[in-house]
C-alpha cells in the first residue's frame, strides 16, 4: 500500500516534473512582421491572415497555445528592422514569420540574425537574400523557381519562338526578368523586346507597340497586379496579335478575376499554388485549409494566404519539435527542426538547403480557363491541357 | 576703409536724441561738384509701354537732387534701373566715371549707391538693431572687426533715433519709425549716393518738418549725395538744389527749382496729370 | 523596326493619355491658381469619386451616366467638409501650413480608404467601353474616345464657367487681385469655399475614369498628386487652356519617349522636362492669369 | 551685441530640455532595442529637419525636395563603401560632399525662383536623382539595390569597444552626436554674419541685396549646408539599415517628414524640427500603435491637420518663437 502509494507519488512528481516541463515553457510567441499599410499593404494582410489560420489550427491540434505578435512594418525597410527588434528584442518571440518585398525582408532578416530568431519568409524571393548564408533565413519560394516555370512552360508548352519582356522595374520583377531572359536565351528562344517600365505606368501602348512591330509569339509581363490591369486593357485595345499572355505572379487569382472578368480569361501565371494544384499526398490538407479559410475570413485564399499559412504551420511546429526533444524553445533546435523537415505540401515537396532557400521549390505554370488555374506545366503536375493561341482579350 | 568723427549732431535735431560723436559714410571724395552718377539715353520698356524714355542727366557730388512727377511717370522705375533691380532695355549709367548697366544692386551698394524703398521693406523676423547691423556689415566689402560694425550699428541708431527702439520688430513700430529704419538701414552701408524714394510720405508736417534738416544734415555733414523722390514740392523746394520732373517716361525738366514752377511743361503735366486723373 | 503606324498609335496614346491627364489635374491646378491652397490630398478625393464609381457601376449596376455626377459630388462634399472643417481655419497663417494640413489630410483619407474598402485594387471594367474600333490600322476603344470628351467637356465646361458665369467671374476677380475683389463686394471667403470644393468636384470627375482607363487603390492619390503638379507648372498657374495643351505635351513625349528610346526614361522625361521649364520660363508655358 | 545673445536664451533653454532629453531616453526606454531602433530613426529625421529648417526657417527657401540630398548622401557612402572598399566612416564625409555638390546642381538654376517654384524645382530634382539611381545600374545596382552595407566599423576606446552591428543604444547615440553637430552647424551659423544675411534674404531677398548682401551666394551656401548635414545622414542611414534601394533612398517621405517636423515643432525655433520628431515619432509609436494595429497611420494624418489648425506655429513656436521675441523687447 504504502509503496503503491510511493511509486504514484513518484510517477506524479515525475510527471509533474517532465509534463509541466514542457508545459512550464509556456505559450509559443510567434512573431508576424509585415506591411498592413503603404504600398504592400495588400499582400501583407493575406499573408497575415494565412498565418492566424495556421496559428488556430496549431492551437487547436496541439493544444498549446500560441501568443501571435503582428507588427506593421508600413512597408518601410526601417520599420521592417524595428519590428523585428521589437518582436526579437522586447517581446522575446521564439521566431518570426511574414515579411513581404525583398527590400523590407534584407534589412528585417538582418536584424533577426543580430537577435538570433528563426526567420521564415515567404515574400522574398530575391536571390541576394540567401547569399548571406544567415543560419536564422528561411523561405518557402525564391526566384530561380518562378524562372525555371516561366521559361520552361514557354520553351516547351507553347513552343513560342519569339518572346517580348516588359518588366517592373521593382527589384523582384527586374531579377526574375533578367532570370528569365537568360533561360529562354539559353533555350534558343529570341528576346527582341526587353523593357523596363516604372510603376504607376498607366500608358503601356507604346510598349505593346514594341512588341507588335517586334512579332513576338507571347507577352510576358514580370509585373503585379496594376501592370496585368493595364497591359491587358491596352492589349486590348490595340488588338495586340500575340499568342499568350504570360504573367509573372499575383495573377489568375480570384481578386484577379473577380476584378477583369472576361479579360482574366487564358492569361498564364506561375504560381506556387492554386486551389487544386496540389500533389496527390497534400490534397487532404489542401481542402481543409481552404474550407478553414473560407469559414474564418469568408473569402477564397490566394496562394499568398497559402504560403503564409504553411510558414506559419511548418514555423509553429518546428518550435514544438525544437522545443519538446530539449524541454525549450530554442532557436537553436527550431532551426535544426525546421533543417530536418522534408515534407509534402500543398506546393509541393518542402525542404531546406544549408542557406534557408527551398530545395524543392518550382513554381508551376497555369492558364485561367473558365476562371479556374488549370497547370499546364510541369507535365507532372499538369491539371489539364493548354489553349493556346489564345489571349484574354480575345476571349467574349 | 576710415570713418571719420564728426562732432556736429544735427541729426539729433530730428532724432531728439542725445547728441552725441557721429560716425557715417566716409567721405573719399569732397563735394567738389564732380559728376557722380550720370544716365545716358537711359529706357525701360514694358512690352509696349515706354515707363522710362532715354532720359539722360547728371548729378554732381554733394548735390541734392529732387525726382517728381505725377504718378506714372516712371520715377520708381528709374529708381529701379538705377539701382539694379531692374535691367535696362537700352541706354547707360555711369558712377565715379564707371558703366554699372547690369551690375547687381548689391555691388552697387558696395561701390556706394544705397536706396530706400517708396513702400518700407524692413526684414520683419530681425529685430531693428540686427536690420541695421545687417547693413554695417554687408554694405561694404572687405573685413571689418565686430567693434567697427557695432559702433557704426549704434551711431546709425542714435543718429536716426531709434537707438531706444533696437530691440523691437520692425511690425512693433509706427509707420515714421519703420521710414526712419528705411534711411537707417541705407545709411549703416556708408553710400556716397542715397536714392531717396518718398521718404517723406505718409509723414504728417510736423514729422516733415523733423525729417528736412535731418536730410540736409546727411547731406552738409556727412557729404552723401542725394537723389530723392518725392511727392510733396514744397518739402523738395526746401532741400533740393536742383530738381528732374519726368512725365510719362521723360525727362521734361532739369533745373532749379524756382524755374520748374515756372515751365510750362512742368505745368502742363501735373494740370494735364490732374485733368486726365 | 518600328513600323509607322505604330508611331501613329503611340503619339495617338500619347495624346490621348494626355488628355487624361489634364483632366486628373485640373483640380489641383484650379485650387492652386484660385485658393493659392497646393492642394496635397487633391490624388485622395480623385481616387474617392474612383471609389464612388466602381460601388456604383461595379457593384449595383447603376447608368455610367447617373453613377459619375454623383461619385463627382461625393468628392466635391468631402472637398467642402475638408475646407469648412480644418482649411478655413488656417487661411491667414502661411503657405506651407496649408501644405502640411492637405497632406495630413491626404494620408487621413488614404488611410480612411484602406480600412474602408481594403487593400484590393480594383478596376471598373464596363464591357462596352472596352471594345476596340479600328481606323486604317490604328486602333481605340469606345471608352477612350468617351474619356477624352468627357475629359475635354471638363476642361471646357471650365474654361467657360470661368468666363461666362457670374460666379465663374467672381472666382476669377478673386484670383487676379484678392483686395479688389472684397472692394468690388465680393466675398472672397465665399469664393475660397466655392473653389475649394469645385476643386473636389474637378477631382471627382477624374476617379471613375482612372478606374476605367487604369485602376484604383486607396494609396494610388500621391502619384496623381505629383503628377498634377509638375503639370499645373508646365502649363503654368492659372491657364486651364494650358492645361490640356501641357497635359498632351507630357503625355505624348512620355510615349515618344518609350517608342524611340526606353521605358526606363519614361518618368525621366517627364521631370527633366518640369525641370527645364521651371528653369527656363517659370511661369510655365502659358503662364498667364486666367 | 547684447540684443543678439539675449535673443538665443530661450532658444538654448528649449535646446538644453531637448538635449537632456536626448540623451536620457535610452534609459527611459530601459535600452529597449526596438524603442531605441525606433528614436534612431526620429533622430534621423530630426536631424534632416534641422538642416531643412536651415534653408527653409533661417534662409526663407522652403525645398519639397530634400530627399534629394539624403539619396545621395545614402549611395555615395553604400557605393564607395560596398564597391571600393571605403571606411564607412570616410563614408559619412564623402555623403556630406556630394550631397552637398549635388545640391549645387540644382541650385545655381533653381535660385532665381520664388517661393512654391524653388521648392518644386527641388523636388523635381530629387525625382531625377531617384530616376538615375534606378537607372544607372552599373553604378548602384538598380531597383536591386544595395544589400549588405558595412555597418559602422566597431571604435576602441582604450579597452572599451563600441560596436555598432548588433547594438541599437550605440547607433543612437551616435546618431544624436550626429544630430547635434548638425545643430551646432546651424546654431552657430545663424549666430555669424552669414546668418544675419541668410535672415535677411529670409525677409526680402531684394532689400538684402540693397543693402549689399550677395543673395545667390548666401542662398548657395545655406543650400549647400543644410544639403551637406542631409547627405551626411543619409549616409549614416545606409550603413545604420544596411540596405538601399532607390525607393528607399530617395523615399518621399525624406522630402515631407522634415518639412511635417518642422512645422509641428515650429521653425522658429532652431530645436523646434527636432522636438518636432520626437513627438510625431513618440505619439505615433507610443500612443496610434496601441490602439491600431492597421488604421495608425489615419490618426497619424488627422493629428497633423488638427494640430495646424491649432497651432498654427508649431509647438515650440508659440512658446520659444514667441518668448525671444518678448526678450528683445
Amino acid at each position: 500500500m504504502k509503496a503503491k502509494t510511493i511509486v504514484a507519488l513518484f510517477v506524479v512528481f515525475a510527471v509533474a516534473a517532465w509534463s509541466p516541463g514542457a508545459w512550464a515553457q509556456g505559450p509559443i510567441k510567434l512573431g508576424v512582421q509585415a506591411p498592413q499599410t503603404g504600398a504592400l499593404a495588400k499582400h501583407g494582410q493575406e499573408q497575415v491572415k494565412g498565418i492566424r489560420l495556421a496559428v488556430d489550427e496549431f492551437q487547436k491540434k496541439h493544444n498549446v497555445q500560441v501568443d501571435l505578435k503582428v507588427y506593421d512594418d508600413e512597408s518601410d525597410a526601417q520599420k521592417a528592422a524595428a519590428s523585428i527588434e521589437k518582436l526579437a528584442g522586447v517581446d522575446k518571440v521564439h521566431a518570426v514569420v511574414g515579411g513581404y518585398g525583398s527590400h523590407l525582408v534584407g534589412p528585417a532578416s538582418e536584424a533577426a540574425e543580430r537577435y538570433d530568431t528563426p526567420y521564415f519568409t515567404t515574400g522574398a524571393v530575391d536571390r541576394k537574400l540567401s547569399a548571406k548564408k544567415l543560419k536564422n533565413f528561411f523561405r518557402l519560394n525564391h526566384m530561380p523557381g518562378y524562372a525555371a516555370a516561366q521559361s520552361g512552360a514557354i520553351k516547351e508548352a507553347l513552343g513560342a519562338k519569339k518572346v517580348g519582356i516588359l518588366y517592373n522595374s521593382l527589384s523582384a520583377t527586374a531579377e526574375i526578368a533578367q532570370e528569365v531572359k537568360d533561360q529562354l536565351t539559353a533555350k534558343g528562344v529570341e528576346v527582341p523586346v526587353f523593357e523596363k517600365f516604372e510603376k504607376g505606368t498607366t500608358n503601356f501602348k507604346p510598349l505593346l507597340l514594341k512588341v507588335k512591330d517586334a512579332g513576338c509569339d507571347a507577352l510576358l509581363v514580370e509585373g503585379y497586379f496594376p501592370d496585368y490591369v493595364g497591359t491587358i486593357k491596352d492589349a486590348k485595345i490595340l488588338n495586340l496579335p500575340v499568342k499568350a499572355y504570360v504573367g509573372a505572379w499575383g495573377i489568375g487569382t480570384p481578386e484577379f478575376v473577380r476584378e477583369l472578368g472576361p479579360m482574366s480569361e487564358y492569361v498564364y501565371g506561375t504560381s506556387i499554388w492554386e486551389m487544386g494544384t496540389a500533389p496527390k499526398e497534400a490534397k487532404e490538407e489542401e481542402a481543409a485549409m481552404v474550407a478553414a479559410y473560407k469559414e474564418k475570413f469568408k473569402e477564397e485564399p490566394s496562394y499568398i494566404a497559402m504560403l503564409g499559412y504553411l510558414s506559419g504551420k511548418y514555423m509553429l511546429e518546428a518550435i514544438l519539435k525544437g522545443g519538446k526533444a530539449s524541454g525549450s524553445y530554442s532557436p537553436e533546435k527550431t532551426r535544426e527542426a525546421l533543417r530536418s523537415l522534408d515534407v509534402m505540401s500543398p506546393m509541393g515537396r518542402i525542404a531546406f538547403d544549408e542557406k534557408g532557400d527551398p530545395k524543392y521549390f518550382t513554381a508551376a505554370l497555369f492558364q485561367t480557363q473558365k476562371g479556374a488555374q488549370v497547370v499546364i506545366f510541369p507535365t507532372d503536375r499538369k491539371m489539364g491541357e493548354v489553349v493556346y493561341p489564345a489571349v484574354p482579350w480575345g476571349a467574349k | 576703409m576710415k570713418s571719420r568723427t564728426n562732432g556736429e549732431g544735427l541729426r539729433d535735431k530730428v532724432a531728439g536724441a542725445n547728441p552725441a560723436p557721429v560716425t557715417i559714410a566716409p567721405m573719399t571724395q569732397p563735394a567738389t561738384g564732380a559728376t557722380l552718377l550720370e544716365a545716358r539715353d537711359l529706357s525701360k520698356h514694358f512690352g509696349g509701354l515706354r515707363a522710362v524714355a532715354s532720359i539722360s542727366f547728371r548729378v554732381r557730388q554733394g548735390e541734392i537732387v529732387g525726382v517728381i512727377g505725377p504718378n506714372g511717370a516712371g520715377k520708381t522705375t528709374l529708381f529701379a534701373l538705377l539701382s539694379g533691380f531692374l535691367p535696362a532695355t537700352s541706354g547707360e549709367v555711369l558712377f565715379e566715371d564707371a558703366p554699372i548697366l547690369g551690375l547687381r544692386p548689391d555691388t552697387l551698394c558696395h561701390l556706394g549707391m544705397a536706396r530706400t524703398f517708396q513702400v518700407v521693406r524692413p526684414f520683419p523676423e530681425m529685430t531693428v538693431f540686427e536690420n541695421v547691423k545687417a547693413a554695417a556689415v554687408f554694405g561694404k566689402q572687405g573685413r571689418r572687426s565686430n567693434q567697427e560694425i557695432l559702433s557704426d550699428v549704434e551711431e546709425v541708431l542714435r543718429a536716426t533715433g531709434l537707438a531706444p527702439l533696437a530691440g523691437q520688430h520692425p511690425p512693433s513700430l509706427s509707420l515714421p519709425q519703420r521710414k526712419r529704419l528705411e534711411v537707417a538701414r541705407a545709411l549703416a552701408t556708408r553710400p556716397k549716393l542715397l536714392l531717396l524714394d518718398e521718404v517723406l510720405a505718409g509723414l504728417n508736417p510736423k514729422e516733415i518738418q523733423e525729417a528736412l534738416p535731418f536730410i540736409r544734415s546727411l547731406n552738409e555733414k556727412h557729404r552723401v549725395t542725394i537723389l530723392m523722390i518725392e511727392h510733396n514740392l514744397r518739402a523738395i523746394m526746401g532741400v533740393c538744389q536742383r530738381i528732374l520732373v519726368l512725365n510719362f517716361g521723360q525727362l521734361i525738366f532739369d533745373g532749379a527749382p524756382s524755374d520748374a514752377v515756372e515751365d510750362a511743361r512742368v505745368i502742363e503735366a501735373y494740370l494735364g496729370g490732374q485733368q486726365h486723373a | 523596326m518600328i513600323s509607322a503606324t505604330s508611331v501613329v498609335q503611340s503619339l495617338l496614346s500619347g495624346m490621348a493619355e494626355g488628355v487624361n491627364y489634364s483632366l486628373y489635374c485640373l483640380g489641383l491646378a484650379f485650387v492652386f491658381g484660385i485658393v493659392r491652397i497646393i492642394n496635397l490630398a487633391h490624388g485622395e478625393f480623385l481616387v474617392l469619386g474612383g471609389y464612388i464609381a466602381y460601388w456604383l457601376l461595379v457593384k449595383w449596376g447603376v447608368n455610367p451616366l447617373l453613377a459619375l455626377p454623383l461619385a463627382a459630388a461625393m468628392a466635391g462634399v468631402a472637398a467642402f467638409v475638408s475646407y469648412r472643417v480644418f482649411l478655413q481655419r488656417i487661411r491667414t497663417s502661411s503657405e506651407l501650413n496649408t501644405l502640411i494640413l492637405t497632406f495630413g489630410l491626404g494620408i487621413f483619407l488614404a488611410n480612411l480608404y484602406l480600412q474602408l474598402w481594403t487593400a484590393d485594387i480594383r478596376n471598373i471594367g464596363v464591357d462596352w467601353m472596352e471594345q476596340p474600333l479600328s481606323f486604317f490600322g490604328i486602333y481605340v476603344s469606345v471608352g477612350e474616345i468617351l474619356t477624352i470628351l468627357i475629359s475635354l467637356a471638363v476642361v471646357f465646361g471650365l474654361y467657360f464657367f470661368l468666363t461666362r458665369s457670374r460666379t465663374g467671374m467672381a472666382i476669377r476677380v478673386t484670383a487676379i487681385d484678392r483686395d479688389a475683389a472684397a472692394l468690388a463686394g465680393i466675398n472672397v471667403e465665399r469664393v475660397d469655399l466655392v473653389a475649394f470644393t469645385i476643386g473636389g468636384l474637378l477631382a471627382g470627375v477624374g476617379g471613375p475614369l482612372l478606374g476605367m482607363l487604369a485602376h484604383i487603390s486607396p494609396g494610388a492619390g500621391l502619384h496623381i498628386t505629383v503628377k498634377a503638379f509638375i503639370l499645373t507648372v508646365l502649363a503654368g498657374v492659372g491657364s486651364i487652356p494650358g492645361l490640356l495643351v501641357a497635359g498632351m505635351i507630357l503625355g505624348v513625349g512620355e510615349a515618344l519617349t518609350v517608342t524611340f528610346i526606353n521605358a526606363s526614361y519614361r518618368e525621366l522625361f517627364g521631370f527633366a522636362l518640369f525641370i527645364a521649364i521651371l528653369v527656363i520660363r517659370p511661369s510655365g508655358l502659358f503662364g498667364r492669369r486666367l | 551685441m547684447g540684443n543678439l545673445t539675449r535673443a538665443f536664451v530661450s532658444e538654448r533653454t528649449a535646446g538644453c530640455i531637448v538635449t537632456g532629453f536626448v540623451l536620457a531616453l535610452p534609459f527611459l526606454l530601459s535600452f529597449n532595442p526596438y524603442y531605441t531602433s525606433v528614436f534612431v530613426s526620429a533622430l534621423i529625421l530630426g536631424a534632416v529637419a534641422i538642416a531643412w529648417n536651415l534653408l527653409a526657417g533661417v534662409c526663407g527657401q522652403v525645398s519639397f525636395g530634400h530627399a534629394a540630398f539624403f539619396g545621395i548622401g545614402a549611395y555615395t557612402s553604400a557605393v564607395l563603401v560596398t564597391k571600393w572598399g571605403f571606411s564607412p566612416y570616410l563614408g559619412l564625409v564623402a555623403g556630406g560632399v556630394f550631397g552637398g555638390l549635388g545640391s549645387l546642381i540644382i541650385g545655381i538654376p533653381a535660385f532665381r525662383l520664388r517661393g512654391p517654384y524653388f521648392a518644386l524645382a527641388i523636388l523635381g530634382f530629387a525625382e531625377v536623382m531617384k530616376l538615375l539611381a534606378l537607372n544607372l545600374t552599373w553604378l548602384t545596382e538598380g531597383s536591386l539595390g544595395i544589400m549588405n552595407i558595412a555597418p559602422l566599423p566597431p571604435l576602441e576606446v582604450g579597452s572599451l569597444k563600441i560596436d555598432f552591428y548588433a547594438s541599437r543604444t550605440t547607433n543612437y547615440y551616435v546618431v544624436a552626436l550626429l544630430m547635434f553637430a548638425v545643430y551646432l552647424v546651424v546654431y552657430f551659423l545663424r549666430r555669424s554674419n552669414l546668418g544675419l544675411a541668410m535672415s535677411a534674404v529670409h525677409g526680402d531677398d531684394e532689400t538684402a541685396a540693397g543693402i549689399g548682401v550677395n543673395v545667390f551666394r548666401t542662398k548657395a551656401i545655406a543650400l549647400t549646408v543644410s544639403a551637406t548635414c542631409t547627405g551626411v545622414m543619409g549616409a549614416f542611414y545606409a550603413h545604420y539599415v544596411r540596405f538601399l534601394s532607390p525607393d528607399t533612398a530617395f523615399d518621399g517621405y525624406w522630402s515631407v517628414m522634415p518639412i511635417v517636423a518642422s512645422l509641428f515643432g515650429g521653425m522658429s525655433a532652431l530645436i523646434g524640427p527636432m522636438a518636432g520628431a520626437l513627438v510625431i515619432t513618440g505619439l505615433d509609436e507610443f500612443v496610434f500603435k496601441r490602439f491600431f494595429e492597421t488604421g495608425h497611420k489615419l490618426f497619424f494624418g488627422l493629428l497633423l491637420a488638427v494640430v495646424i489648425v491649432w497651432a498654427p506655429t508649431g509647438l515650440l513656436g508659440n512658446r520659444v518663437g514667441k518668448r525671444s521675441e518678448g526678450d528683445k523687447r
